[in-house]
């Protein structure tokens, strides 16, 4: 085990495959020799040379394209897209191609690649370098969705999405990739994908949550402990297919939820969760399920931790679902 | 705002043709009655009937798909009727280690390289045996088996998948050559733009070929861009562009060949634009007649590749109408129990609709797929 | 009144309104000379010249990003999109700067524009010429989105759309461009936007739909009759911002509801409509809301009919959900 | 696989020089000295002092604006560092009725356009009186007083607006030019693509401003493509393009005049490249030491635009020490008061978060307005 903070432990599971597996090539703008705005591919340059971490022209399109044609030959790329929020140049070949390819060839042409990129708010970043667009990707058939909130389980799903057979979309919550810090087994180490993590045990309501977000919810856990309310929180990991066990498991027992995440309410995973939970344990509810997330608004600079869901949001919602 | 002032604007373009198969730096081997120009066709005999074979076994197969469509029995069909010299010939031009990246237009083309003619009926028929188990539309098929890629409705997502490709064999050091098809409409495409950009930046053993057939569905190639042509677009990425007469297979070929030589001496990738004609509707959804200039299609019929190439043959005596008529019938014959399997094959199993979307399937998609078979049937089946 | 069909109410509204307002400016991928592919522009470039019927290269992004130029400019351009399948090149422009605009500038750059593009199923188009892709919009904050299901809603709600201050995406159901007949007010007539129609008046379930899919529900509506369930069919027409009120208050008198929509179920809007009566008339919801959704597949060529959520797959639905 | 040989292949580029402001081909009147390489400068002396003025104070701001970030007082900041005779020059090109789109490095052409210093620094600060509601990042100004598009991250998206524009306005008979501006990395945008071949096509009164700065974060011009030079990208759409010293306000100024009045005259758009060199990180987040060779700085700090233009109007006897001393403390003490007035206003009231998403307030967002107002407030404020 060692102490490593996101970024060290995304850059230690990279390395750690790209040894294993020289079917790896790493690939976007900036990733090469500056090692990523955010430092997180440094030194895979230096170690692994420019024809397996590759700086590209400024064109997530081309970027995406261009992966979907290396996991065709049998490479497996890991294309970076420098902020989420430049991710739909690439939304075309996303949707259109990489989610449908292993369908529409009748399995003959599997596309298993992982694309990194830093999501959500957190760094001052407005409009444009702060938004989580999960929801825009999981509603498409094909693909699946990972935003890890530790540096343990970020290397373990990283490198479970690196062996996964299906495309991976791994959302890296950029608020703590320097905050969070824990310990991270060396060498081989996965997380399985579709598992969530109960985070904090509780008896009285279920928050789900995930990414950056299950720190704020963590505190908001501990406030409302000092009145009373016990609140059980699962860090999804996987937000698709999600651990559906794992959360109506939860609900069953408390009878009450509230999720909590940066992208916008409407439309968002949130309202997903609240009708699989209906569907599941609707005669468990005890208190309407509610919704904790970011505005129906475009992102914005200065009011970003207003419009954010942080812990002063939370505690509200938990304490009015917990006393409803 | 109706004056005609941006009209004029607009048409400007006009006063160059992007789309004259007779211009001066258009590479020609055959003139349109089939004369050789050049002291040697590039070919041998035997090559040039294999062409003549599969472009008239190429016509035949879309003439009858069209009638299948206009029948009822299939729903749609889209074809390459008059560009089967830019298709055979390019294809032709590729070693068997190459790939192909398809457009919608080159059944002929994975024909020629293997693809059985029962599978690509059953892709029309979107039967149960279609190994993409019906999902697609017609004329949408795959067949890895043959280096053949997967074909697509977006127009222009499959340059940078081949771009990508052929990087990801050079960095493999496996030498072959991804020639990927397009149209002249795709090159207003987004990934026309960033796939010849990285395929120049990387020098990636590609050959873009844009079948330039003159239309976009409606839209004319002047009101597609004000490039002089479609070759020079090259330019803007460091890539050589040439274009050829698409009409003339040995053109074609010639050109194609060239290329992928080019490639697989490492100097990277070519843009070649065959210059060639839509001789049909844009699909049979489409009725040409709206909005072609009827002498238009007069003089590209003068063009028709196989008749240019067959006139060669013909003057070279190793053509008869008797081989004619004989070719005629085999592939008449070799369809007739073809169709017949696929149109009585019965459509995908139900279980069908959720596989392949994952490699196994998730818990959301077991209950969807127990819920539908444990559902009443929707009508029409 | 005249007896129209959808493309021709649209194709009316269009023309009217072109007559009116000399700003608007329709332009796309063969609406021009030949009328659109399912010829919904049919005539307005006679009428109007190429300077208003703008026949355009193959590019949905430099259509959207144009249009956007113009509509800074002060002109009310009408964007087709030839499918909506097809949108996807020009998501970034529509989600990064198209719904951000009036937000980002303070409000000095409004960007009113009215982007028309078939939608759903039905005309046995496969993977890319049938999906429904309005939740990825929806989620998208800035932007209104409307889908009529008649052809006097069809022209009211595009007549509303052009005088819109807002951007609006305006789907339309392809599967009943021609099936879909009705009488049709002539020369000016509005429907507002945001309003729903409640389709059918019912007792027992409500049935909250949209587009092509209110015939099915009308139908299904009309066998559980035989079986003395009694539905209530709202046709939202708005998706975006919905009709809450009256959703709310029909679920509110019946207690159970059923979303029917094509687009696949996860993520999709019939989960936000789930989620939003759970906040809005939890104690009145006598049964699990349901849906009956496309799969959370990419949409299939042969099996179209299965895939849908047609009328057999809406009745059981229904009978389930009454009887709860 | 990385014993060089792609890396050999990706670099192949190398061998020409995309980024050489000294080539022949680059319109230049101003020689790195500061001397008259023509008989005319093609502005005033007049015009040249206004020139060299804002260039200079676009520097001084620039210089505080990180001075401030450094300091921890405002986030973020992206500047013209170097680029100053680009951007001047061109927006000193363009006449009252023109419509400049800027990318994110124009803040003082959009001053020299007229936008009120307070203006610039509320948004660095995004404080309430910023007219955008503090929403966006520094350097994501908005003015339509002046004729000035908004400013957006995505790359490349302002330039198929900027064509759309300028093609609405020629639909008007509006005589307006719509002057545009991106990096040597936008050119591998979509928009670039589909901007440049929609202007080609319908002829709009665009002029394109290529600032070829070199990079794009830490991605040298030879990377971004392998084109002989950005201008020669006008070729794919049958645009003229042409090369000029971005560095030599006057040649900038000229160019960018030619261009203007040949839209103005219905020849349609033009793209200029202009030649110059980003002398600081990318942005105050970036350290451009660890992928910028030191030499690289060393020659083109020789070039500086700033200093050129000051040693030909010096040499002319236009300028000297004392001129330059009180310029500075001139900008000195204009920034003083603004900067303060910025820093000291409070952030945007909390119902702004709500404001200006539609032109009116739909429900939801009055709900989520409500629950906002009565709940307790974030920390940090
Ligand atoms: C992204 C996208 N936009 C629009 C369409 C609809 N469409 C199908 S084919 C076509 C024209 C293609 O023209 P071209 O590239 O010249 O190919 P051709 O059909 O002439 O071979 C259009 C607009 C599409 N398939 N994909
Ligand atoms: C679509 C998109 N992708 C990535 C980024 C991140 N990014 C911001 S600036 C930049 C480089 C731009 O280079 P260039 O166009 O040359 O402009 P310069 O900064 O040199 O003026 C990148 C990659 C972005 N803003 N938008
Ligand atoms: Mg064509
Ligand atoms: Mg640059």
């Amino acid at each position: 085990m060692t102490q490593m903070n996101m970024v060290q432990a995304i850059n230690d599971a990279l390395r750690f495959e790209m040894q294993r597996d020289d079917r790896i090539v790493v690939l976007g703008e900036d990733v090469g020799k500056v090692g990523g705005v955010f430092r997180v591919t440094a030194g895979l340059y230096d170690e692994f040379g420019d024809d397996r971490v590759i700086d590209t022209p400024l064109s997530e399109g081309g970027i995406i394209g261009a992966a979907i044609g290396m996991a065709l030959y049998g490479l497996k790329p890991v294309p970076e897209i420098q902020f989420s929020d430049f991710i739909f140049p690439a939304y075309d070949q996303i949707v259109s191609e990489l989610a449908k390819f292993r369908y529409r060839s009748g399995g003959e042409f599997p596309c298993p690649m992982v694309i990194r990129t830093p999501v959500g708010g957190g760094i001052r970043g407005g409009h444009y370098h702060s938004q989580s667009p999960e929801a825009q990707f999981i509603h498409v058939a094909g693909l699946k969705v990972v935003c890890p909130a530790t540096p343990a389980d970020a290397k373990g799903l990283l490198l479970s999405a690196l062996r996964d057979p299906d495309p991976v979309m791994f959302f890296e919550p950029k608020r703590i990739y320097r905050a969070a810090k824990g310990e991270v087994p060396e060498g081989d180490y996965t997380v399985p994908i579709g598992k969530a993590n109960v985070a904090r045990q509780g008896e009285h309501v279920t928050l789900v949550t995930w990414g950056a977000m299950l720190y704020e919810s963590l505190d908001a856990a501990n406030k409302v402990q000092a009145e009373g309310v016990n609140v059980e929180i699962i860090d999804l990991r996987t937000l698709w297919p999600l651990d559906i066990d794992t959360v109506v498991a939860s609900v069953k027992k408390t009878g009450r939820v509230v999720v909590v995440h940066e992208a916008p309410k409407t439309c968002g995973l949130g309202g997903e969760i609240v009708a699989l939970i209906n569907e599941k344990a609707f005669l468990y509810l005890e208190a309407p399920p509610k919704r904790v997330c970011g505005f129906d608004t475009p992102f914005p600079y200065t009011l970003e931790n207003e419009y954010l869901p942080l812990s002063h949001r939370i505690v509200p919602a938990l304490l009015e679902t917990a006393r409803y | 705002m109706t004056d005609g002032t941006l009209d004029q604007a607009a048409h400007g373009a006009l006063r160059r043709e992007p789309h004259d198969a007779l211009a001066a730096d258009v590479v020609r081997v055959l003139s349109p009655e089939g004369q050789l120009l050049t002291d040697d066709a590039g070919v041998t005999d035997e090559e040039a009937l294999v062409l003549y074979r599969a472009m008239v076994r190429t016509r035949i197969i879309d003439e009858r798909a069209v009638l299948l469509q206009r029948q009822g029995r299939i729903g749609f069909h889209i074809g390459s009727l008059g560009e089967e010299a830019t298709v055979l010939g390019s294809v032709h031009a590729m070693r068997p280690i190459d790939w192909m990246f398809p457009c919608y237009r080159e059944f002929g083309g994975a024909l020629h390289r293997g693809m059985p003619l029962q599978r690509y009926f059953d892709n029309l028929f979107g039967n149960t045996n279609d190994p993409a188990k019906g999902r697609q539309m017609p004329d949408h098929w795959t067949y890895r088996q043959a280096q053949v890629g997967s074909v697509s409705s977006p127009i222009g997502t499959q340059i940078t998948q081949a771009v990508g490709f052929a990087w990801a064999a050079r960095l493999r050091k496996d030498p072959l050559v991804a020639m990927v098809y397009f149209g002249d409409g795709a090159t207003s495409s987004n990934e026309f733009h960033s796939g010849l950009n990285f395929a120049g930046v990387f020098k990636t053993p590609n050959v873009f070929i844009c079948r330039n057939n003159g239309w976009a569905i409606s839209v004319p190639t002047e009101r597609q861009t004000a490039s002089e042509t479609f070759a020079a677009k090259g330019v803007a990425y460091g890539i050589p562009g040439v274009r050829c007469d698409g009409n003339d297979v040995f053109a074609v070929v010639k050109t194609t060949r060239e290329a992928v030589l080019r490639a697989v001496r490492g100097d990277g990738p070519t843009l070649i634009e065959a210059l060639t004609y839509r001789m049909s509707g844009h699909s049979t959804s489409d009725d040409a007649s709206r909005y072609r200039p009827e002498e238009q299609m007069g003089s590209w019929t003068a063009l028709d590749p196989i008749r240019r190439l067959r006139l060669f043959l013909e003057e070279r005596g190793s053509w008869s109408t008797q081989d004619q008529t004989s070719l005629e019938e085999q592939v008449a014959a070799e369809l007739r129990p073809v169709i017949e399997a696929a149109e009585k094959s019965a459509p995908p199993a139900l279980e069908t609709l959720f596989e392949d979307v994952y490699a196994t399937l998730p818990w959301h998609l077991q209950e969807q797929r127990a819920e539908l078979l444990a559902g009443p049937r929707a009508k029409g089946h």
